[in-house]
């Protein structure tokens, strides 16, 4: 914090770097390659795809029960994210996690088998669809639904990482009404107090629920929170994949230097309603007109057909070989069995 | 009379209160152009406008602390705290602060705010969505806590909860939204801290909380024909706990099966099981059964969630260990 | 939240005011005349001699039993703001509250009782010393002793105070640990969220008990972290009790303006260690007599001599009167009965 | 055997345990060059540096959500929270997040940390200072809860709970950290689960929980003389309850008192009556009587505080209603 005196005023400034809008030549410099760039792609049609068919599952088929919250329009988040960790990062996440759990490797038919309560789920059923990025063996290592708390979590496994001195970075996923928890106050403060190895990652994806971030995050931006705890804050284009993945590499090598924690707020958009049976009647239908024309797999794709990095036809051959992919995590899903009642007690205590 | 359900009755009560008192006003998450998670207050935000049906950021604490700084001021604040599982976040406020507020102050202060919320299980919603953990707060002095069973009395027991002076934690049951019942259509009070005796019987006592109160008529009906006098007794507030009309019944049926859907260790059904023992213990002729969940999260799966949870079978076969 | 965009850093710019060594030709500006200037520092002897002697009582007589921390050193903040209410104020206060209770006009025997846990006092013997600034129609409204926990609850008050249109303001006490919590960061969210009238007052004295404020709150100044929430922050010498009364003036004209809440960080120094038991052993000595020469009452009193406002021998009459007066409120305590037991159950609930 | 203090027992156990295995550490307020605000952890920052005897800000949740995370990647966090009512704001960390996780994954998870905590009744602090509400986390499935009431256990429960896979809460009792007893000087465990029949006696047992299993103890001694033989059993964790113990000695003495310093409503005493019943009532003789504290706040005022808790005439007094 480098306050500038000027008289009876404290005049305060804090930079908060913004990514977005990258130059294809960058592309290069951030190391990523033709294959890379399509793995990334596929992983987010791989998200959508699977979105797609849950929402299907409850909502018109009533096959599945209880709450899902779709990841639907943000896949260049978690996608971004996890590729910019290769592997170096443990990953927190939230009740809307399909998208985490699968970009950290999760296989589908895991998280599928897990919405259907069957023991083949990757939590053995137990937990479902608010719990499904956790495999602490692909460092999927928490999900919570309750919301911020997590966060606090996260910061745990930063220390762990510090306290051992390990050359990796915890990750915590959150939205712009978790910023607004007492939790994720003093996680941040407790982080930027240690100086821990955390990225920060907000998807603000402008509501929590029915509630725009632009009210209730009183400060209109996540990023600038950053100041209260004298940490860098970062707003980036959280649809622009490439964005994502530049910003994370940035917050990921400043953690990795020993330079501690860093916000990043990535811009998206809530596609879907809060829960598949919400409508969102509560928001302008131009807005969300708006922000479909971000669509951040329609953008990249876009970009790659453009780039010359994949060809019409492998798109099409790619989004079909997604489709079985997930049409074989149904089947296998309901093939399963539920986990058997003397399990429950098993599992409590370790 | 008029049948209407649950979550209408909640809806009634808040509007007449509403409507009577300017004082009352209503907060909580998403409660206003969303009508709450669950609807129950849809259509309050157009009657009462934004200044009485005040959403808020995700801020359980900070929602209770205001609830308590206004009634601290005069007003009657209704917070609502979405899920029985955020309520923890919250529960330094209600207890730490809100219920010991009269009583540190030497009397000065009173907190009349009214914390409704509602617990889940039952709809496939998880270990963090689901739980019901009431002994929380029925330990804590100064606190009342008040769970309807029926739409008659979630009105009336709102009611008296706005018009009470002291905090009020106002558990309802989210399988219970749509169960209907008759409801005057005028407002009414009633008590807390008096239980109801549901069905009379005469063989055994099945007392019962929330949701489980349904399930026990139910298995009274299905022992009638078995010939079995069941009489269900609804202690309708654990806070304060009507001692007197549970023990009455015990005395009367000499027999006790206590049944609630909290975990079963260190839950209600003690507290229920321990006030027999004090009040009745020689009128019994049998050991009292507890029927609760079982001492383990509550897992998923519909049908793990399902065979989890205390039904009338249960509390059938619980009374025919003891009849 | 103005941010300047200057390529892909977004420049944010927060003005914090500070208000300092104010020229006496203020004083007039303020409404401050000779007799209401004599009273404020009548005031904070009180509260000095007070909190001297409860030190006495503690330590060298044992004659008190529990907890109890001195506000000795910040006198100049509690005086400040509770003159510049102007009874048009509802007080929320903390573990550290003798001397809230005191400049809210509770008597030193109401006080003193409290500590003597009699009936007397100010909550019947109930609360102790960490709960004496409660006289509702005094405008003492309630002091918690969890830390953080009355922050909310004076949002509350404001929201009571608009939703009436009433032209009063709420006044949140606290320290600097105090904003490191989870309730705090909901609380102050919150009030600007609902733009409430209400001064945040935080005494910043440097210290948590041995947790340096300086490490501790991670952006270096209370103040900064209003930008989290949007709304004005100021940094005030708190050892100058009339920086206080000026800025408490401003920050209660913007809530009544409805311009919503302030910030505002009181510079002050715990004097004594965190309770009167507590010797401090963690802090550096140099630091203490550094502050020490700070004093707010030696500064004040000197003040109030060169202008003339009083001579030495009213001031020696003053003291020698407060003197006196709480040597008498320890009489009173000594000779005031224990409350009868039955009393707890008729207080529990209404 | 060598004597010391709880306090130095308390101590001794995270000296050795933290010379023993390098993913022990500790983390809390003021814990550091202050040794904690009851000097427990005096000494520990010079022996083992601040990686190690980390200090933080005022922020419960995340000391105990930060253990939670430390411990999910391998590390065994012993996290202090100073006075027991503190830790309702760090108890969704706890109960909801930390206790749930090993279910909630099924059985992918483990999340071995330790939550020390003490109360404080009877030093006049007063009612946000004092508390002691056990049953929120006996009712907390996947959350173990050991409470000791000796030096001896409470060293080698503390050393039981760091090497247990499962979050453990470990309350301490502020009144007990300067009793002494007995105490080897190796590292040893008290298994967790296990009650300790801490006195024999054929006439009537009491079931006493922490603090007031020292009281127990001098009620039992002075029954001697009047020729009372009492037992006396400490459960010395909640959770796991080790209900055989229990139900063992009331089959032999026929008679119960159960005794805790938590509030009578809703508390721990009304679990160890259930569990009487349900065990042992064919063999009870006599009602089990409950010894608690009252329902309302703990006062400040010195002589009331003192008349409010429980002493070993209180529980003299229950047994003699039975014996
Ligand atoms: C502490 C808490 N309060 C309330 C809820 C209910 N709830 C579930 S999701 C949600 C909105 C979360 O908003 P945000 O953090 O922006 O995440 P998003 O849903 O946008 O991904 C709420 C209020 C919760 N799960 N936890
Ligand atoms: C939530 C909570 N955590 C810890 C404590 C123990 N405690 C009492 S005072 C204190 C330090 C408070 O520091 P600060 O907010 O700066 O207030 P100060 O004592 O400096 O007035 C602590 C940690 C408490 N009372 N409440
Ligand atoms: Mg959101
Ligand atoms: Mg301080």
């Amino acid at each position: 914090m480098k306050p500038l005196r000027d008289g009876t005023l404290t005049k305060l400034e804090w930079e908060i770097e913004e990514i977005k809008g990258l130059d294809p030549s960058e592309i290069q410099k951030l190391g990523l390659d033709g294959s890379k760039l399509v793995k990334m792609l596929r992983k987010m049609i791989e998200i959508r795809t699977f979105e797609e068919k849950v929402e299907q599952l409850y909502v018109y088929k009533a096959a599945l029960q209880g709450a899902a919250h779709l990841y639907f329009g943000e896949e260049a988040i978690a996608v971004g994210v996890c590729f910019a960790l290769k592997g170096e990062g443990y990953v927190f996440s939230t009740h809307r996690g399909h998208g985490h759990a699968l970009a950290m490797g999760i296989s589908p038919k895991e998280v599928m088998a897990e919405l259907f309560g069957k023991v083949t789920g990757v939590c053995k059923g137990l937990g479902g669809s608010m719990h499904v990025c956790i495999d602490p063996e692909k460092g999927a290592m928490w999900a919570s639904a309750i919301v911020g708390s997590s966060v606090p979590i996260a910061v745990g496994a930063g220390l762990a990482l510090k306290y051992e001195g390990r050359p990796e970075v915890a990750v915590a996923f959150f939205s712009d009404g978790a910023t607004n928890t007492g939790a994720w106050h003093e996680a941040l403060n407790l982080a930027s107090f240690w100086k821990l190895p955390i990225v920060f990652a907000c998807e603000n994806n402008q509501y929590a629920i029915s509630m725009p971030a632009s009210k209730a995050v009183t400060c209109g931006r996540v990023a600038y929170r950053a100041v209260a705890y004298g940490i860098p804050g970062m707003i980036v284009d959280g649809n622009d994949v490439l964005s994502v993945y530049k910003a994370t590499i940035k917050a990921k090598e400043r953690a990795k230097r020993g330079e501690g924690p860093t916000l990043i707020e990535f811009l998206t958009y809530r596609m879907k309603g809060h829960g598949v049976y919400d409508k969102a009647e509560y928001r302008p239908r131009e807005e969300e007109e708006r922000w479909k024309k971000l669509d951040p797999i329609s953008r990249f794709s876009k970009l790659l057909l453009e780039l010359g990095v994949i060809s019409n036809e492998d798109l099409k051959r790619l989004e079909n070989e997604v489709k079985e992919e997930i049409e074989e995590a149904v089947e296998f899903s309901k093939k399963s069995d539920f986990p058997p009642f003397s399990m429950l007690e098993e599992v409590t205590f370790r | 009379m008029r049948e209407i359900t649950y979550a209408e009755a909640i809806r009634e009560a808040l509007k007449q209160e509403m409507q009577r008192d300017p004082n009352v006003f209503l907060l909580g998450e998403d409660i206003g152009a969303y009508g709450g998670a669950f609807k129950v207050l849809k259509g309050m935000l157009d009657e009462f406008g934004p200044e009485r049906v005040r959403d808020t950021p995700i801020s359980e604490a900070a929602i209770v602390g205001a609830a308590i700084g206004a009634a601290l001021m005069g007003l009657r604040p209704v917070a609502e705290i979405m899920y029985m599982d955020f309520l923890p976040i919250a529960t330094e406020q209600l207890v730490v602060q809100a219920a010991k507020m009269s009583f540190t102050s030497g009397g000065k202060l009173r907190v009349p705010i009214v914390v409704r919320t509602q617990y889940s299980l039952g709809r496939a919603h998880a270990s963090q969505h689901s739980e019901f953990f009431p002994v929380w707060y029925m330990n804590a002095p100064g606190l009342k806590v008040a769970l309807p069973s029926t739409p008659y009395d979630a009105k009336g027991m709102l009611i008296s909860a706005i018009r009470d002076d002291n905090p009020v934690l106002f558990i309802e049951c989210g399988l219970l939204y749509r169960n209907k019942g008759s409801v005057p259509e005028e407002p009414y009070e009633v008590p807390l801290g008096s239980a109801d005796v549901k069905r009379e019987g005469e063989d055994v006592t099945v007392v019962a909380v929330s949701r489980v109160v349904v399930e026990a008529l139910k298995a009274a009906e299905e022992l009638q024909k078995e010939g079995i006098s069941v009489e269900v007794v609804d202690p309708r507030t654990l806070s304060p706990l009507d001692r007197k009309t549970i023990t009455d019944s015990v005395k009367k049926t000499g027999r006790a099966v206590v049944a609630a859907d909290d975990h079963k260790t260190g839950g209600v059904t003690a507290e229920l099981t321990a006030t027999i023992v004090e009040g009745a213990f020689d009128y019994l002729d049998a050991p009292i059964v507890r029927v609760a969940s079982p001492d383990v999260p509550i897992p998923f799966s519909p049908p793990l969630e399902k065979q989890y949870m205390v039904w009338s079978d249960d509390i059938v076969k619980a009374i025919k260990e003891i009849v």
